[in-house]
C-alpha cells in the first residue's frame, strides 16, 4: 500500500560518485519489498515539476536510503539535500520480486543500487559488476559479506561488464540472473547471452509522471504488449522486452 | 456550515473539486480518499485497446509538463469489467473521457457507457493522428460528435475542447447546439521540445501537450471567454495547483475545475485545495460558491 | 575561428541574437554592449504617439510575464529624431518594429522609415482594441498589410505573427506572398489573470500577453511548424533564456532569434547566450550556424 | 550611469517590522543620487521572474543598505537572503532628484526608506511619519540627529500620518515637501493639503518589468502626459500626478 509522504533526511554522505540520502521512516520497513522503488521530489518546490524514480538501497526499522547518480537537474537538486531538510516520497510502487535464494547479479555503474537491495533478500550467489572507473565500484566488500562471490571490472583497466560476462557465460547456466544498468549495456548484454535470458531478468528505466500506473507514460513493450515500468515492472523478463 | 456543492444540467457535485482524465488509475486511490472529491474522470478510453506512442512520453517544460501518451488504454470493454465496479465504490461522480477516430467511433462506445455519471468527450487530445485536435478545431465536426453522442446517451455529455481553435468561443457554442451539458476548457497546449544532443525532437510524433501552471492564464482565459460569450456551463482545467488558482476559475466564470498534472507533483493537491478552499471560506464568511464569485464590494 | 553570421533574404545579423520589441529602450546600452548583438528591434511604434493602457500593466506568472503594455510609444517623428541617431552609433542591425490600426496605417508609417536593417511589422499584439491580433488571424489581411508595407519601402520586412492565429503555417505563406522577407514566430499568448482580492481581471482590458519560459514550447512548435510547411525565413522569439533554449529554436528551424522578458530577469543575458554558444561550439568543433543545425550522426 | 552586478550580502537584519540587507558595493557610492532605486532579484532563479524596485535607505563608500517590506513572494524572498549570498543589483535608477537644504518629508510605514536616505542629503526639516503600531516606527532617532524635528503617530495610539498633517497644516507652508506611503494615504492627503500641493512631491510605486525606460509597463499620469516611474520617476509633483 504505497503512501505519500514528507519524510526528513537524516543522512546524505558521498560513496564513490554517488550521493547516499537515508531518509527517516518507521512504516516502510514492513512494506518495501524487493523490487520496489520510490519516486522522491523536494517539498515546496515545483521545479522539477516531476518527482524522480528512485529504487530503495536499503530498508530497516528506522529509515531507509538511497543512492542518486547526477544525470540532470531533478538528481542534481537531490543529491545536494541537506541533513535536517525534507523530500517528498511516494511509494513503495512497483511490483514485487520474489527473489531466488541464490542467483545472479550483473550491475552497470548506478544499477548497483537496487541490486544491492536486492541482494539482501539472497542468501548467497554472484555479482558481476563493472563501472567507468575502479574507485567507482561502491558496495562489493558488503555484497561479498552477504555471501556474494564478486567479479568486478572497470573500464579504465579493463573493460565493461558486458565483457565481463562474456567470459563467464557459463556462470549464468540454471541460475536466475538479474541486470541493472544502462538501456545500451542491456541491450549488448542481450546479444551475447542468448539462451540465458529466459532466466535473466532486467530492472527497466523509463520516465514517470506519476509512478502509480496512471499515466501511462512508463511503458515498455513486452512480449508484444506494452507494461507500464511503474506497475507491472520496474523488473522484467529479458528475453520478453522490446527495445526501440 | 459551508456548502460546496454545484449542480448544473443534471450534474450533481459535492464539490468542484474533480480529477482531470490521463493523470491517475486506480492505484491513485490508495493515496487520495476518493470519497472527498467532487468527481473523477477516467482516462480517455476508446472501442478498441490502443498501445500508445513510443517512449519517452513526458518531460518536463518550464512550469509545466509535456507529454505524448497517444491515449494509450485497454479500451471500453475492460473498463466496464475492471475499472468501473471498483470505481463505483466510492461516493463520488464518476465522468468516463472518451476517443474516437470517427463520428462513428463515438457513437458506438457512448452506447456501450451506462451507470456513470457523464461523458466527456475528447476532442482535443494533442496526441494522435487521427481525430483528436482536428476534431476540436472545426465547429461542424464538434457538433457533429457532440450530436451523436447525445443521440446515443441519456447520460450528461461533457465536451472538453482544445486550446488549438481559432475560435472556443464559437466551439463551445456548437457543443451547446449539439446537446451538451457543459464543456471542459481546455486540454494540453500543443508545443515541441527538442532535445539538443540527438538533435530531433524527444518524442517520435514531434508534437506533445503542455499542461501544468505553465498554460494556466492562457486557459483561464478561454474559460472566461466562454463563460462570457456562452450559456453553456464550463469546466475549468489547466495549470491549476493550489486553492487559488481554483478561486481565480471560480471567478472567471467556471462552475468546477479539474487537477491533471499537479498530482504529479503532489500526490495530496486534491485533498489540500479542497481544506484550504474550506479555510478561505472560513475565514471570508462565505457560504457557498456563489460567495466565491460574486464580488461583495459591488 | 568561429563564425556566427548569418544571413538571409537581404537581412545580415553577425549573429543570431536580436533584441525583441517591446523590452528595452536607449538606457539599456548601458547595461549591455550593442555592438555585440547581432540585431535589435525597437518598440512598436505607430503613426502618432500612443498613451497605452492603464497600470497595471505587468505581472508574473508562473515561470512568465504577462503584460497589457498597449503600445504605448512616442511615434514615427519622435523615432526618426530622438532614437535612431543614438541607435545608428552602435555596429548592429537596427529594426522597427511597426504598428497600425489599419492597412492604410501601416503604409503611411512605413514611408516614413529608412535608414534601418528592416522594418518587422506588428500584426500580433494582443492589447489592443483595434488591429492586433485580429490582423494576424487573417491570412488575407495578413497579406494585404505585407503587401502595404512592402509597396511603401525597399526595406526587408519581417511580419510578427500571433500565436493565436488557428493556422499560422497559412498566416506565414500569407506573408510570403506578400513580399516579407522573414517571419518573426510568435508575438505573446494571450493570458488572463484574476486579482482574487478584487475578484475583477488584474488588467484593465481583462487580456494580456504571456512571454517568458512558460510559452517556450508552444513557440517552438510554431517556429518548426512553419519551417516545415513555408520557404520563408523564421526568426523565432518565445521563452529563450539561455543558449540551449536558443539551440532548440535552430535545429528547430529558426535562422535567428529573438530575446524578450529574459533581460528583465537577467539583463546581461544576451551577453551571456553569446558566449555560452561560442563555448558551446567550441567543445564541439562547430565552425559555425550550419553545424549547429545538422545532426553529424546521420 | 547604471549596471548589473551580483553582489554578496554582508548583513541581514530585522529592523522593525522590516528587513534591512546591507550589499557590499564599492561603486555605488559615487553614482547613487538622492532619488534613486534599485532593481533586485535573487541570482540564478526565475521565481519570481521579474526583479523588485528597492529604494536605497544608505549608500556608503563599501556598502549600500536597503529595508524590506515583506508584501508577497518576491519581498519575502529577499528578506530571506542570508548573510554571504548575494542578490542581483541594477542601478542606481530612476531620476536624481536635487534635494532642498530644508524641508518638510511625510513618511507612511516602508515609505519611510526612501525619505530616511533622502534625509541624509538635507541639512534640517521636519519629519512627520505614521505607522500602524508604535513600534512600527523605525529610524525616527536617526533622523533627529541629522537635525530634523520628529513628529511620529501611530494607528494604534492616535491616527495615520494624513491625521497629523491636518492638525499641523500650516507646517507645509513655504516648504519643499516629500510624501513617500501607500497610495491611499498620498491620494488622502493630496485632498487635505490644498494649495500646498504645489510645492509638494510625491514618491510614486508602479509595478516594474524592466527599471530602465524599456517595457513602459510603470507608467504614472502626469499633467495629461503618461510618465514611467523608473526613468522620469518615482519623483513627481504631486499636484501633476493624476491617479487612476
Ligand atoms: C524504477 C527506477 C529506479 C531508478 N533508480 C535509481 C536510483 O536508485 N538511483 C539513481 O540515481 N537513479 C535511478 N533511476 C534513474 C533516475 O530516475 C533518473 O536518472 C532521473 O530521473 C533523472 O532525472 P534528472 O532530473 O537528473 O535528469 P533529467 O534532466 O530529467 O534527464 C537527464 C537524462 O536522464 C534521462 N532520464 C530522465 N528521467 C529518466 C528516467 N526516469 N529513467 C531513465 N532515464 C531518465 C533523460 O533522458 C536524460 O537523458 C531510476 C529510474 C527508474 C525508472
Ligand atoms: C521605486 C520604488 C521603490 C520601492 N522601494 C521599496 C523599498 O525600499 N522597500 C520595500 O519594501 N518596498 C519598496 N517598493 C515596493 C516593492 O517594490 C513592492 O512591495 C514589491 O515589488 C512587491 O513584490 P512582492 O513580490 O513582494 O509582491 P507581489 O506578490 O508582487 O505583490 C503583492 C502586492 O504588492 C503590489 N505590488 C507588486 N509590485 C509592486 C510595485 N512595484 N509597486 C507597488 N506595488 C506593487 C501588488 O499589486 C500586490 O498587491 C518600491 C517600489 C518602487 C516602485
Ligand atoms: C499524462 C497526461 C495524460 C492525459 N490524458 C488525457 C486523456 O486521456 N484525455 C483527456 O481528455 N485529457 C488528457 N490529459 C489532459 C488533462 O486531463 C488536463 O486537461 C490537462 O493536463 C490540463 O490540466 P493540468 O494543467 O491541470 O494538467 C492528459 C494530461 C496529461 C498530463
Ligand atoms: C512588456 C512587453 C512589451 C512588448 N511589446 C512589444 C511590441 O511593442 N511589439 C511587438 O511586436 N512585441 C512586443 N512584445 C513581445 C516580445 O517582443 C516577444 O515577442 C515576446 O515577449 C515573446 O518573447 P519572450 O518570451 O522572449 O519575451 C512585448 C513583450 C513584453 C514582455
Ligand atoms: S509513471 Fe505514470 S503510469 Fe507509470
Ligand atoms: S519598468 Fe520598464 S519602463 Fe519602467
Amino acid at each position: 500500500m504505497a503512501s505519500f509522504q514528507i519524510l526528513p533526511v537524516i543522512e546524505n554522505r558521498v560513496v564513490g560518485p554517488y550521493t547516499l540520502l537515508r531518509v527517516e521512516d518507521k512504516k516502510m520497513h514492513s512494506i518495501a519489498k524487493c523490487g520496489h522503488f520510490v519516486m522522491v521530489g523536494l517539498p515546496d518546490s515545483m521545479d522539477p515539476f516531476l518527482l524522480r524514480p528512485i529504487s530503495f538501497l536499503s530498508v530497516d526499522e528506522k529509515s531507509f536510503t538511497i543512492l542518486i547518480k547526477v544525470k540532470g537537474k531533478g538528481t542534481e537538486k537531490l543529491s545536494k539535500v541537506k541533513e535536517g531538510e525534507s523530500l517528498k516520497i511516494l511509494g513503495p510502487l512497483g511490483k514485487a520480486l520474489e527473489p531466488p535464494e541464490n542467483g545472479i547479479l550483473i550491475a552497470g555503474g548506478i544499477g548497483i543500487a537496487p541490486l544491492y537491495y536486492q541482494s539482501e533478500w539472497m542468501k548467497s550467489g554472484v555479482l558481476f559488476y563493472g563501472a567507468k572507473r575502479e574507485k567507482d565500484l561502491v558496495f562489493k566488500e558488503e555484497i561479498k559479506d552477504r555471501g556474494f562471490i564478486v567479479n568486478t571490472i572497470s573500464e579504465e583497466k579493463r573493460g565493461t561488464v558486458v565483457d565481463l560476462i562474456s567470459e563467464n557465460l557459463n556462470f549464468l547456466k540454471g541460475k536466475k540472473t538479474f541486470v541493472c544498468g544502462p538501456e545500451s549495456m542491456i541491450k549488448e548484454l542481450k546479444g551475447i547471452i542468448g539462451d540465458y535470458a529466459k532466466d535473466t531478468f532486467v530492472y527497466i528505466e523509463r520516465r514517470m509522471g506519476c509512478g502509480l500506473g496512471g499515466c501511462k507514460s512508463c511503458a515498455v513493450k513486452v512480449y508484444f504488449e506494452y507494461k507500464l515500468v511503474c506497475q507491472d515492472g520496474p523488473i522484467f523478463p529479458l528475453h520478453e522486452v522490446k527495445f526501440d | 456550515m459551508i456548502d460546496l456543492t454545484v449542480s448544473f444540467n443534471h450534474i450533481k457535485l459535492k464539490n468542484p473539486i474533480i480529477l482531470a482524465s490521463g493523470v491517475w488509475d486506480l492505484p491513485y486511490t490508495e493515496i487520495v480518499d476518493f470519497n472527498k472529491l467532487g468527481g473523477v474522470v477516467y482516462k480517455g478510453i476508446s472501442l478498441k485497446p490502443r498501445e500508445g506512442n513510443p517512449t519517452p512520453r513526458i518531460t518536463e517544460t518550464p512550469c509545466g509538463v509535456i507529454n505524448s501518451i497517444g491515449l494509450a488504454n485497454k479500451g471500453v470493454e475492460n473498463f466496464n469489467k475492471e475499472v468501473l465496479p471498483l470505481l463505483k465504490k466510492f461516493d463520488t461522480a464518476i465522468f468516463v473521457n472518451i476517443f474516437g477516430e470517427s463520428i462513428e467511433d463515438f457513437s458506438r462506445i457512448s452506447e456501450k457507457i451506462s451507470d456513470v455519471s457523464g461523458i466527456e468527450v475528447n476532442i482535443s487530445c494533442p496526441n494522435v493522428k487521427k481525430g483528436g485536435v482536428s476534431f476540436g478545431r472545426d465547429p461542424k465536426t464538434a457538433y457533429a460528435i457532440t450530436k451523436a453522442v447525445c443521440k446515443n446517451t441519456s447520460l450528461p455529455v461533457i465536451v472538453k475542447l482544445t486550446p488549438a481553435a481559432s475560435n472556443i468561443v464559437e466551439i463551445a457554442q456548437a457543443c451547446l447546439d449539439g446537446g451538451a451539458s457543459a464543456v471542459t476548457a481546455c486540454n494540453t497546449y500543443q508545443g515541441l521540445v527538442i532535445d539538443i544532443e540527438s538533435k530531433k525532437p524527444l518524442f517520435d510524433k514531434v508534437v506533445g501537450g503542455v499542461s501544468g501552471p505553465a498554460i494556466k492564464p492562457q486557459a483561464l482565459y478561454k474559460v472566461y471567454q466562454i463563460s462570457e460569450g456562452v450559456e453553456i456551463p464550463v469546466i475549468g482545467s489547466g495549470g491549476i495547483t493550489n486553492y487559488k488558482d481554483v478561486l481565480e476559475y471560480l471567478i472567471a466564470g467556471a462552475k468546477s475545475i479539474q487537477l491533471g498534472s499537479v498530482i504529479f507533483n503532489n500526490p495530496l493537491a486534491p485533498m489540500e485545495i479542497i481544506d484550504n478552499i474550506i479555510k478561505y471560506m472560513n475565514e471570508k464568511g462565505y457560504r457557498n460558491l456563489k460567495d466565491i464569485r460574486e464580488c461583495i464590494d459591488e
